[in-house]
């Protein structure tokens, strides 16, 4: 078979074969050879046995989407194919041992595992695994050994030379099948790649976090957010940051609120239900005007739901979240590179408005990766809002835009903070009047977030007829799909921020004769958002809900569908 | 120095006449006072209720939070800027009911804070339910027949649990408070006082006159390093005995904490470095 | 001065002195002798000292709703006037005590405190008071006596004769004064009222309950909702009710999901932050389609903000609470009628669609009062869904309408639920197209629910341009407002049931010329939910949320005003 | 009674190959047959986590809640019907993590109900994280230089707080464990056993050879009645005490309950009557 400028790889078998491990090094051994690669995994809430699969995207182009095509694919285990039939077609390259391989298929077998066992045990069948299809996609072996080398030089020279060998008989093994004519790949490389970072969301959110200051995380760990706590805890010495489990959601928002309180900057990962423990700290945060940032990383719901795979459906639930009235701001990235800079945008959000921002991000983009042109760090340390107290200093004086100078305790003043209703020095207070100045003095702070909301941005056609509107994570599927319809009159109106919604969303949307809204839940929350704060309807609303996210297929065949 | 200086000046207090948490707030201000710890380097974390409204009686920083949370953002406050005195003081339903995991896993931390609870064995600021503490047989609105539950017993609890310090005081006895009180806010680690205070107006089976002939303090012999004999007291009901039950020294969650192991200036006072 | 008809007296002083006696002695005096009256509180959130007051009104007419005209003001401390300067007016006849009274106002010498220790004791000043106003009222003084022998009966004969001798004290004192011509008030009696129910909100929902077949309640306690859980704790013994106080809001919850899995009928009674900690119990009883219970005494927040006063704001958070997409229910009682029967209603709803039920009271509701002729009490025991199961019983068994027959353990079947997305049985799946079947079906549960919305009713011209749209407890003062001005083109549309919104919403609407919305929330929440289900905006806002309810002389002013 | 009678006949579960949770399963599927419970007389509560998933691989009733809450449903379903046998059923981190509250003040109610603790040391379904037994030292991929807090001692915590039944078992010995589980099962009252479980996979620390080598049973003249002799015990970590360390008979949330005072129908049996 031949395959050109963009192929899709995918490896499926059981939790804990090592799935992850070919992922891991077969993206990096691609991208160190100059190939665009974009990886997604889908995997069962399991630590052993069923079904995980992850799919590898190499292109000449840069990718940042899921396919559901699947032009190789690499069975591990059997069931493997009837696990993923809905996407293997005739042209399905099967690749595996015969044991691995689901009955009645054609298949060319690869004895991974009989070569590692030559070589001396059964582990090394993963990079004989990384050696074939490496081979296939013509990457260099020099790449592969260098990569090993560096990889696994801790582990002492015998090690890195049976991992070499194994990856050499599996190179071999994949040179024949290009011989054979069995297989003839053609994806362009490009030097600069080489250079280029690969990371996944989990790491682009805990990276945007350093970049936006953070220096204390405390959460209790929650599929999909945990990576996030993780990465934070790795980076914990050398950037000084506290990164403390706590012993629930309760305490992880309640010490973040402190933390921000004595002068850090604070946040907590979770996911859902993790986050319903957090609400009454929102509301907390919204009273004594903290600065807070969280990351929510959805999955499907309600309660436990599928806890390892990914949905939109907790939108309206962090909007609203916290009891009582007070601003907040929710992100939403769609790129990795969003998930990055909006990290950083949310410490500079909630430090300047002293309000929570929410980070709705999901399974789906936190376990994703593809290589990207790096990021542009910050030149200097992040902008800080805390001011030095004086002796007459009062934490909540009226202001003209409700924002009051935060300081912190150390100072000359004194600073106190109170969960109940209180005066302009922090003190609880039952005055009716005072109340009804405090209130609108939150409120206020809208307008300040307002003028600073982050465009939606528009993508194709500019003399669009179709408005197709996304949020987070769908932006790869939609805009790639956008891009291979490339007709002239549909446009991609990517929201990264879902709240305070931009004020040209309406003209937007006016300007279009059709509107369609696509959406990985199943009530069309943001639709329901945008009417609520426009009276506009979707005319098409193309929602998910099976716990997958779409694939570029789907929503071109749904576009074209309209449903 | 003089406690004067904790002064807030005339202020309405929303205590009743007699509550014992008047004796409560000089006893604090008197230990603060004697150990020279001034307003500005203080905070004073509290959750929601009686007990929880003190440090809006005197002056210092004070982070007034939760219902329950009170230990949580000490815990963060402490570690962000170590160079502070941390005090998280709330009521018996607080600390022990709303907020006992927070209890419970803070003291595994061993932060070194100062943990006061008023132990008034009831639920004072929404009008005389039961707490933890309540004792058995005890009437209220919702316990119409009585509490059956057993009460808690936080003494015991925290000792078996591992906290570094331990401590029970009856606000009957304020300079026997102020002493207790000056041990705890000078341990280094968790600190536990479980401070009873008579709550004059929903709580009349444990009145001034009940802790006072039902308490006793630890005799001067008594050491408090040996755990089991701590624990042996601190099941002594038919008198509560007074005093410093259990003591240890241990290493502290900020000295334990891998942000303070290159660099040791307080959290709050760095710029990330993105090289 | 001369009162007819209509008769609103004030009795203001400090935490602990009695007012509370006051109001539930007169109140019922009142009643006894064929007086319909209302009375409504407002206290600060302390045990002792501050200042509170409460409202009476006796009027000829039922009367429900608050007023700020004040017509008697009888003042138990120094202050009092001052704390009530906004409703005391020249035509406001002051009575007290000299030393009670601030200085610079005309004021009749009430000596209750001295008379009362003539008697023996100063607490006997509450009842002079008592005898003082019911004689002014010309209270038959049969009545009170009548009432204070039954009330002190098992006080013994001693504290009867001083009860009673001090309110004949009161009573003469009070005569003097309509003989002096101080005073004279015309409000008629209707013997028929003398058998009125008269009780709160707290009690109405309590009642309620128990006619909806609860039988257990776990909470927590919290302002204002407390007293649905002392209701049912004095009630618990004679009823058959487990009520427990639990550790925390979170506890509650789920014993009372709990609960309703063993066969029991629960309920939770709590405010916004105690709310908060029960979302993900929400998201729970979503997810293994249990029903709940939940009585929602909304104050003003966020956090624990003003403890003791009155707000609508948690209506969207209400609404949006709990993870992922699921169907609940929102009431909103606007008077102590409702109270009761949404309440009972709430039990039939989700015990029938297996949902959660939230009642929207909040402080106003739950502590007013007036005399009610009679409710209605179900005749027989109320309906239940529970069915016996058989060997092979399904708790999640796919239907038409998506609700399952709900079975409980210790039958012959088993009955298995789990947070997780689940199969039939009930056992965890990773099954995605189950997944979607199982989002279909729980969603679909609300085409079941539309069929029983509760209408809103329309009180006023049918034949209206104007349009005032109210939820909840400003249904008093919105109505008696709309009566007052009692124009022909005026209507006001009051909505018991919120969520799901009655599909007759939109015609309503269209049909007014101007929509007016009136909240006691500082951002139109009603209004906001109403848009994105309608796309229809309000022209006029009327907000309150200084933690004070609307009174009606204020919509009637603002309606004027539009604003 | 066969034990047969709860399998599930051939079903996927989801447990890594040697986990300790399939041991665990054997010895509640044992201990309730030898006691006669039949599954439809059982309900199973558990949270979430790897050992919360225990119950979907037997034939019981089941609730499987929300981590860190099987204990208040599984107090609500005995009280409301009190004829069925209730096990609450979890991880260490969900009971004693998550769930702190619960488990502390759960007791003082004493229901009728038993509290199994697969306890690994570790969050298993999370991927190895720490849980608050996890030992010090522990590494983790959160905890990165180790664990820095005291590990929490279920045991003793329960004794101090005046748990009724409070035992330890080891599946590494499965005989012993049933034996620990029938006397838990049987108890009137609340009665915990916490289970020590290899966890194969994310704790290499606490393995099957190091809990074999690191626990021995309570000798046969062990007197559980002795409340300071149990806490003795509570404290051996050198070498862990496995059996019951300490029961007291004490009437249950059930019998001291107002519902039940007049009437003892079950709640779920009877109908309200507005007379
Ligand atoms: C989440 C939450 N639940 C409940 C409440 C209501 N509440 C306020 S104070 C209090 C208990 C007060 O008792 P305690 O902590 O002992 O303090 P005390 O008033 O006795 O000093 C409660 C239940 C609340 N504010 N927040
Ligand atoms: C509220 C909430 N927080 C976090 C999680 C994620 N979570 C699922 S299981 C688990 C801990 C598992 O550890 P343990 O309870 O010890 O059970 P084990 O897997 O070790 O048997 C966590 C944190 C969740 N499901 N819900
Ligand atoms: S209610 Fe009790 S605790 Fe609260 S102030 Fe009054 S006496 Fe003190
Ligand atoms: S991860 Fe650990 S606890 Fe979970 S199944 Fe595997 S071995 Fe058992
Ligand atoms: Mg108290
Ligand atoms: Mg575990």
């Amino acid at each position: 078979m031949e395959l050109k400028d963009d192929v899709s790889i995918v490896l499926c078998g059981e939790a804990g074969q090592g799935i992850q491990t070919v992922e891991r090094f077969l993206t990096r051994v691609l991208k160190f050879d100059g190939f665009n690669v974009f990886a997604a995994k889908e995997y069962m809430s399991r630590v052993r046995g069923g079904f995980n699969s992850t799919e590898i995207r190499v292109s000449s182009n840069r990718v940042k989407s899921f396919v559901d095509r699947i032009d190789i694919l690499v069975t591990l285990k059997k069931g493997s194919i009837e696990h993923l039939k809905k996407r293997v077609s005739n042209d399905t390259l099967i690749l595996g041992e015969k044991a691995n391989v689901d009955d009645g298929y054609d298949f060319v077998e690869m004895p991974f595992t009989q070569i590692a066992t030559e070589i001396g045990d059964k582990i090394f069948s993963n990079i004989v695994a990384v050696g074939s299809i490496s081979a296939m996609l013509n990457v260099e072996f020099d790449t592969i050994e260098e990569f090993l080398k560096a990889f696994f030089a801790k582990k002492g020279q015998d090690i890195v030379d049976k991992n070499v060998r194994a990856a050499k008989k599996g190179y071999d093994l994949g040179l024949e099948l290009v011989k054979d004519g069995k297989i003839k790949v053609e994806v362009k490389k490009d030097k600069t790649v080489k250079d280029d970072l690969i990371f996944d969301g989990a790491t682009a959110i805990g990276m945007g976090a350093i970049a936006g200051g953070c220096n204390f995380i405390s959460s209790y760990p929650m599929t999909p957010s945990t990576g996030v706590l993780t990465f934070l805890s790795e980076h914990a010495k050398e950037f000084g940051i506290v990164a403390e489990q706590a012993e629930d959601e309760i305490s992880a928002v309640n010490m973040a609120i402190g933390a921000w309180f004595a002068g850090a900057r604070a946040m907590v990962t979770t996911a859902g239900g993790g986050f319903a423990l957090m609400v009454e700290g929102m509301s907390l945060a919204g009273m004594i005007e903290s600065p807070l940032v969280v990351n929510l990383g959805q999955r499907p719901a309600p309660a436990t739901g599928l806890p390892t795979r990914t949905e939109q459906g907790d939108l309206l639930f962090a909007l609203y979240s916290g009891h009582g009235e007070f601003p907040k701001i929710l992100l939403a990235p769609g790129t990795l590179e969003d998930a990055f800079y909006l990290t950083q945008k949310a410490f500079y959000f909630a430090d300047k408005f002293q309000v929570p921002v929410i980070i709705l991000s999901d399974q789906y983009l936190i376990d994703s990766y593809y290589n990207v042109k790096n990021l542009d760090l910050p030149k200097s340390a992040p902008q800080k809002f805390v001011v030095e107290t004086t002796k007459d200093y009062k934490r909540y004086a009226l202001t003209q835009d409700g924002i009051s100078p935060r300081g912190i305790p150390g100072g000359e003043g004194l600073v106190d903070v109170d969960s109940d209703e209180h005066d302009e020095s922090g003190h609880i207070t039952e005055d009716l009047e005072l109340r009804v100045k405090m209130v609108d003095k939150r409120l206020k702070k809208f307008d300040a977030i307002k003028a600073e909301i982050i465009p939606p941005e528009l993508i194709g056609s500019q003399k669009y007829d179709t408005i197709v509107v996304g949020w987070g994570s769908t932006y790869g599927p939609i805009r790639e799909a956008i891009e291979k319809i490339g007709d002239n009159h549909t446009a991609f109106l990517y929201f990264k921020q879902v709240y305070p919604l931009h004020p040209d969303t309406k003209k937007y949307l006016q300007s279009a004769k059709k509107k369609i809204i696509v959406e990985n839940n199943a009530t069309a929350q943001f639709a329901h958002l945008i009417k609520s704060e426009t009276g506009m309807d979707f005319d098409v609303k193309i929602l998910k809900y099976n716990g997958m996210p779409f694939s570029t297929e789907e929503i071109i065949s749904r576009l074209r569908e309209g449903r | 120095m003089d406690k004067k200086i904790f002064d807030m000046g005339p202020i309405d207090i929303a205590w009743c006449p007699g509550c014992g948490d008047y004796g409560i707030l000089n006893a604090v201000k008197q230990a603060l006072a004697e150990l020279n710890i001034p307003p500005e380097k203080l905070v004073i974390v509290s959750g929601i209720g009686q007990a929880a409204k003190l440090p809006h009686y005197m002056k210092t920083n004070f982070f007034n939070g939760l219902h329950g949370r009170a230990i949580p953002p000490a815990t963060a406050i402490k570690i962000t800027n170590p160079e502070l005195v941390v005090i998280a003081e709330s009521g018996d339903g607080d600390i022990y009911g709303e907020g006992g995991n927070h209890f419970l896993h803070a003291m595994r931390r061993n932060p070194d804070i100062t943990v006061i609870v008023h132990d008034n064995m009831v639920y004072g600021l929404t009008k005389g339910q039961a707490s933890p503490t309540s004792r058995e047989g005890f009437k209220t609105p919702v316990q119409v027949e009585g509490v059956i539950l057993k009460p808690f017993n936080p003494i015991a609890v925290s000792i078996a649990n591992g906290a570094s310090f331990v401590a029970r005081a009856s606000i009957t006895d304020i300079p026997g408070t102020v002493k207790i009180l000056k041990q705890a806010i000078q341990h280094k680690g968790f600190s536990l006082v479980d401070l009873f205070q008579p709550c004059v107006t929903f709580n009349k089976l444990n009145t001034y006159q009940w802790f006072r002939e039902n308490t006793y303090y630890l005799e001067d012999t008594y050491d408090p390093h040996d755990r089991i004999e701590a624990l042996k007291r601190s099941f002594e009901e038919d008198k509560f005995p007074l005093g410093v039950f259990y003591v240890k020294e241990e290493k502290t969650f900020e000295e334990n904490n891998m942000a303070y192991e290159i660099d040791k200036t307080p959290l709050y006072k760095r710029e990330v470095d993105l090289k």
